[in-house]
């Protein structure tokens, strides 16, 4: 065997160069005992960065609840698998692409699509949804319009020719992303709980193979850039970015369902960040067995490619798998078919040693396991985020009337329709979408029913900046509420959890709030964390983004019969609020809109009456009593019942405030925990005192009805004109130049 | 006065189309076409005949909008 | 009804149009590769799904019209025999030149989904005896370039000969070009061929077939095309 | 042998592309743009070095491909 060749020599530049810390590295050294090889430097950089070695977070992360009784798999694969009865299962995830997205927002953004759609059908799902959580700078930024057509247009470009219907997401607004916007795009899969495909290696002597797309020098360093805070030289890290094909991800799909279905495959892992090279070193080291690679088989699109560059690319749409023993002919058959590459690159051994070789040398022979379970842990130091005050309705000045501010509000960019944005997606393909983008989850009909999916995504930055705690818990409150409102039994959730750079003591306050509520949430509201993502180093000069930990949500509908949207169906009806009414003006729309204040602390979030409320609700969901329902969130009750009222396109008589309630705190104070539930109107009574005998605080509030939201004290609001101010802000906007 | 802007990939840069074009092409029989990628052109007519600040404009228009240097590169040409 | 289903690399609706075929007229289509020569024996409707065939590469729909299967389809609309292209389907008809003009993208530059208001130019054809004559319809579009473009004698004559088979419309029937998802001229949705056997449209009746989904009004293009090949 | 083949759209048919561009170079400050029109181009990389049989070669790729004649129109260039 030829001996690793050792130029260039590794210099403490080249080290740092490689994100690599000098303890990092002399550990590295300790491990293998000898200097390493550049491929092999370039390697352990990949394995050891935050990305993928989750170093700042993982003692974190090990702290959130993952078990149920639903869970099939939780983080730790590609994908969370939960079951859904009848032999079938649900597999999600979400993931980041923000850095990427900023310097080539089409681009970052489909490639984004295309990595989580591929982490989903890696385990042997077919992908089913898609949904994706995005935040932009301040809407007066110049460069926010920008960003945001373009960051569409890739998601919709891509999810839109791949196939799968993008159903819902979230759109926000805020100046601490002037200078690094966040692309978490979320995608869910159906598969037989039988027939889930793993990363692990099993038998030794086995077929590596590899599948899809050739490599190119595509993101080579990708990975290291993801997790490196950005300096003003953005500009030169550029051609880092992959171009997305997902007619070629359209036909991977195709291709792997297929020879999955044809028993072929033992192992399989899609090539994300550090596409080889974490793909190879998963499979062996999940299996307990050692990888040989030889580069010389690797399918390269450009010439000269070096082993370093071939490790560390990061093209797109490609897969390596361990092939059952004999069915290496039948599956290559297959990809030929399909027009994809197929190419035997190396062997499963018992060595436990990752080896690559090319042109008859060895260019890395590492210790497989200690790549993966001696990455560097770090308990990073944090202080908690300081407490702020509670603001009363009495340190709240406000010149506009209500009807003013509802109509405010409605049309600011946090609470504007966001239709330009999901009339882009194809929601319809795969005519299984029950609900689409606009109400409070998305409602997916499995297969060919009775049973479907209920989907979304949440988080309040506002609330993780003021709160990290409280602002985690009520992530997850909200995602929960959300499904309640459809109908659905919420069933598991997968994070992306978005922060600046954790080596800052109070950022890192922010993660460890954060963590901590959502674990409290799920463990509270039996909502087990399945998979998830962490994206770090969001910062620029020194500014960090808002804590941004959003919650991807999955329910089941048992019978779709039993769903729920949100529009008044009929007049006449009574209006009820479930929950509990403080006033909570403290970090809300209205304070930061109307007022332009973002203080205060957040609304906490009670879990206890979380769950009854939401249980209670979901029962007059099923009982066939109630008729519409929708969560209060975002902009209060006010903004909730308009929301009501302009999908129905029908209006409401409303009560005042109720005694001792300031009407701004109770119009536009975002109290949890709260639905709004229309009733017929015989029906109101008995429901009220249902709540009453099961400790929940209810109350009719309104009657159904007309063509105009009327307030006691206030001018009357029409619901078409309101509806047009909802809808019109963001065309506008985008249109304006 | 009228000039011609081609924006290019960069070589390293991927291009489905041109690939999807190459396949398509030699399935259709057509002889000797050994690789293909496409890019965009750009046909500008311009106010004045001031040559330089022409190019001035075009090479702005390109930095700002018609290209985006991370993948393409971008060249401008001439009618004369 | 013996369906034919055409795959292309990069199609996406072929079961949307499968399940279309099963539930309104009882017909389990054959799906057959593009890279086929001949359709399946007794072929009676070749239909062209939605999708991004080749990722739309190049122009939406080129490089399928080129695929071999299509000799084999274009000798069934010869022949007389029912062609039905949805979306990627009516932009492969045209690149293929059994459909007059071509679809360009849409007058806003951006992929649209939406409910829009169609409207049945006429119920005399094998693809809509089931609906009546000006019937307004809903029905969803999805697609980037769906914006119908042709020389003004093929719209001239298309317009003579009666081959708009839907126009997209306002809600009160009437039609305005500015008004539809994609600006296409005289708001044309979907066109037929001379002998009225071929039609391509860029809206999905193959989504509204369902209550559980949502409006059915997609049905009835089904239900035209099993009764007009029962009685055939 | 290295080919160019430029496909632009007929000058009767609309070309909103171009026309959004002009707008937004307008709104960007650009300059002295009177009009844009958008195209293609295609770089082709040519086995052989016989222009006679590329140049043949490229407008049959044209004419069955890279062009719809309907409301395009191409032209092909050699580098040299
Ligand atoms: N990026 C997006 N993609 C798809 N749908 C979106 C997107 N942004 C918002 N929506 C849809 O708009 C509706 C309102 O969003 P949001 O206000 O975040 O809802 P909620 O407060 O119920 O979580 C939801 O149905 C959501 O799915
Ligand atoms: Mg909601």
């Amino acid at each position: 065997m030829n001996l690793i060749p050792n130029t260039p020599r590794i210099t403490p530049e080249l080290v740092a160069e490689h994100g690599l810390k000098p303890e990092e590295y002399a550990h590295f050294l300790k491990l293998i005992g000898r200097e390493p090889s550049i491929t092999e430097l370039g390697i352990v950089s990949a394995m050891w960065n935050e990305h993928c070695s989750y170093k700042s977070s993982k003692v974190w992360l090990r702290t959130l609840p993952t078990k149920g009784p639903q869970v099939i798999q939780g983080p730790g694969e590609n994908a969370g698998v939960v079951d859904i009865g009848d032999g079938l299962a649900v597999v999600f995830k979400m993931e980041s692409h923000n850095h990427p997205s900023f310097i080539e927002p089409y681009q970052g953004a489909a490639t984004g699509v295309g990595g989580i759609l591929r982490d989903v059908f890696t385990m042997g799902a077919r992908p089913v949804a898609a949904l994706n959580s995005l935040r932009f700078g301040d809407c007066h930024h110049p460069r926010t319009r920008r960003l945001l057509a373009g960051v569409v247009a890739g998601i919709g470009g891509y999810g839109n020719s791949f196939g799968v219907p993008t159903v819902g997401g979230s759109v926000g607004f805020h100046k601490r992303y002037n200078g690094n916007i966040l692309v978490n795009a979320m995608a869910v899969g159906l598969a037989k709980t039988d027939e889930i495909f793993y990363a692990a290696a099993t038998g030794v002597g086995r077929s590596i193979v590899y599948l899809g797309s050739k490599t190119g020098r595509d993101g080579i360093h990708g990975a290291t850039m993801a997790s490196a805070e950005f300096g003003a030289d953005a500009e030169e890290k550029r051609p880092t970015v992959q171009v997305g094909d997902p007619f070629a991800e359209k036909l991977l799909l195709e291709a792997c369902l297929e020879i999955m279905q044809a028993g072929c495959v033992i192992a399989i892992q899609d090539m994300g960040a550090a596409g080889l090279t974490c793909s190879a070193v998963e499979m062996g080291a999940k299996g307990d067995l050692g990888v040989d690679l030889d580069l010389d088989a690797v399918p390269c699109r450009e010439a000269g490619m070096t082993p370093y560059e071939m490790m560390l690319s990061e093209s797109q749409e490609r897969m390596l798998m361990v092939i059952a023993p004999g069915k290496e002919a039948e599956a290559e058959a297959i990809f030929r078919k399909w027009g994809l590459d197929f190419a035997i690159v190396g062997k499963t051994t018992d060595t436990q040693r990752f080896v690559v070789r090319f042109k008859g040398m060895v260019e890395a022979d590492l210790p497989i396991k200690e790549l993966g379970d001696e990455a560097p842990e770090y308990c990073r130091p944090y202080v908690e985020t300081p407490r702020r005050p509670v603001i009363g309705p009495v340190d709240i000045r406000v010149t506009l009337s209500v009807a003013d501010a509802l109509e405010r509000l409605i049309a600011s960019p946090e609470l504007c329709s966001k239709r330009w944005v999901w009339e882009q997606y194809d929601y319809l393909i795969q005519g299984n979408t029950v609900q689409r983008p606009g109400g409070d989850a998305a409602v997916v009909r499995v297969d060919d029913g009775p049973k479907a999916l209920a989907l979304t995504t949440d988080v309040t930055p506002r609330y993780c900046e003021a709160d990290p705690f409280e602002g985690g818990k009520q992530a997850v409150a909200e995602a929960w509420r959300n499904l309640t409102a459809v109908g659905a039994t919420p069933l598991a959730v997968t994070d992306n959890l978005n922060f600046g750079n954790p080596e800052k003591p109070e950022i890192m306050g922010q993660f460890v709030g954060c963590v901590k509520g959502i674990g409290a949430a799920c463990e509270a509201l039996d909502f087990p964390v399945v998979s998830g993502n962490v994206s770090l180093y969001n910062e620029t000069n020194g500014e960090a983004i808002l804590p941004t930990p959003t919650i991807g949500g999955v329910g089941l509908i048992a019978d779709l019969d039993k769903a729920m949207t949100l529009d008044f169906k009929a007049s006449g009806e009574a209006l009820l609020l479930i929950g509990k009414t403080t006033g909570w003006l403290g970090a809300s729309a209205f304070l930061a809109t109307i007022c332009d204040r973002e203080e205060g602390a957040p609304p906490p979030v009670d879990l206890i009456a979380e769950m009854r409320n939401g249980d209670f609700v979901r029962h007059l969901i099923h009982d066939g009593i109630a008729t519409a329902v929708h969560d209060v969130s975002d902009g209060g009750l006010l903004v909730a019942i308009a929301e009501m009222a302009m999908a129905g396109q029908m209006g409401a008589a409303l009560d005042g405030a109720p005694e001792g309630l300031d009407p701004y705190a109770y119009w536009f104070g975002e109290d949890q925990a709260r639905y709004l539930v229309t009733v017929p109107g015989g029906q109101a009574q008995e429901v009220l005192r249902k709540a009453g005998a099961s400790g929940i605080v209810a109350a009719k509030i309104g009657k159904t009805g007309g063509e105009r939201l009327i307030l006691p004290d206030d001018r009357p609001i029409v619901v078409e004109a309101l509806r047009d101010r909802h809808e019109t802000w963001l065309p506008i906007y985008m249109g304006a130049s | 006065m009228k000039a011609r802007v081609i924006v290019t990939l960069k070589s390293a840069v991927l291009d489905p189309q041109g690939k999807a074009i190459e396949g398509a092409l030699r399935s259709l029989g057509v002889a000797g076409v050994e690789s293909v990628r496409q890019g965009k052109v750009f046909d500008v007519e311009l106010i004045g005949n001031d040559r330089a600040s022409a190019e001035a404009a075009l090479k702005d228009a390109c930095e700002k909008l018609l290209a985006n240097t991370v993948i393409e590169t971008y060249k401008v040409e001439f009618a004369d | 009804m013996k369906p034919a289903v055409i795959l292309f690399p990069g199609s996406n609706r072929e079961h949307d149009v499968a399940r279309a075929l099963k539930l309104v007229a009882g017909a389990t289509p054959s799906v057959v590769w593009h890279a086929e020569q001949e359709l399946p024996k007794g072929t009676d409707l070749v239909v062209l799904p939605g999708g991004f065939s080749y990722g739309d590469y190049l122009r939406c729909g080129a490089i399928a019209a080129r695929a071999n299967i299509m000799d084999a389809v274009r000798a069934h609309a010869q022949r007389g025999g029912l062609v039905l292209g949805i979306c990627n389907g009516f932009q492969i008809l045209c690149e293929a030149g059994l459909l007059p003009g071509v679809l360009v993208r849409n007058a806003r530059l951006r992929f649209v989904c939406r409910e829009v208001v169609l409207r049945v130019e006429r119920a005399d054809t094998a693809f809509t005896k089931a609906y009546r004559k000006n019937d307004l319809i809903r029905i969803p579009v999805a697609h980037g370039e769906g914006n119908y473009t042709a020389d003004e004698s093929t719209i001239k004559q298309l317009e003579k000969e009666g081959r708009v088979a839907f126009r997209y419309a306002r809600h009160d029937g009437r039609i305005d070009e500015t008004d539809g998802p994609n600006g296409s001229i005289n708001g044309i949705a979907g066109i037929y061929s001379e002998k009225f056997n071929v039609l391509g449209m860029m809206p999905h009746p193959e989504n509204y077939i369902e209550p559980e989904i949502g409006p059915t009004d997609g049905r009835a293009l089904f239900e035209s095309l099993a009764g007009a090949l029962k009685a055939a």
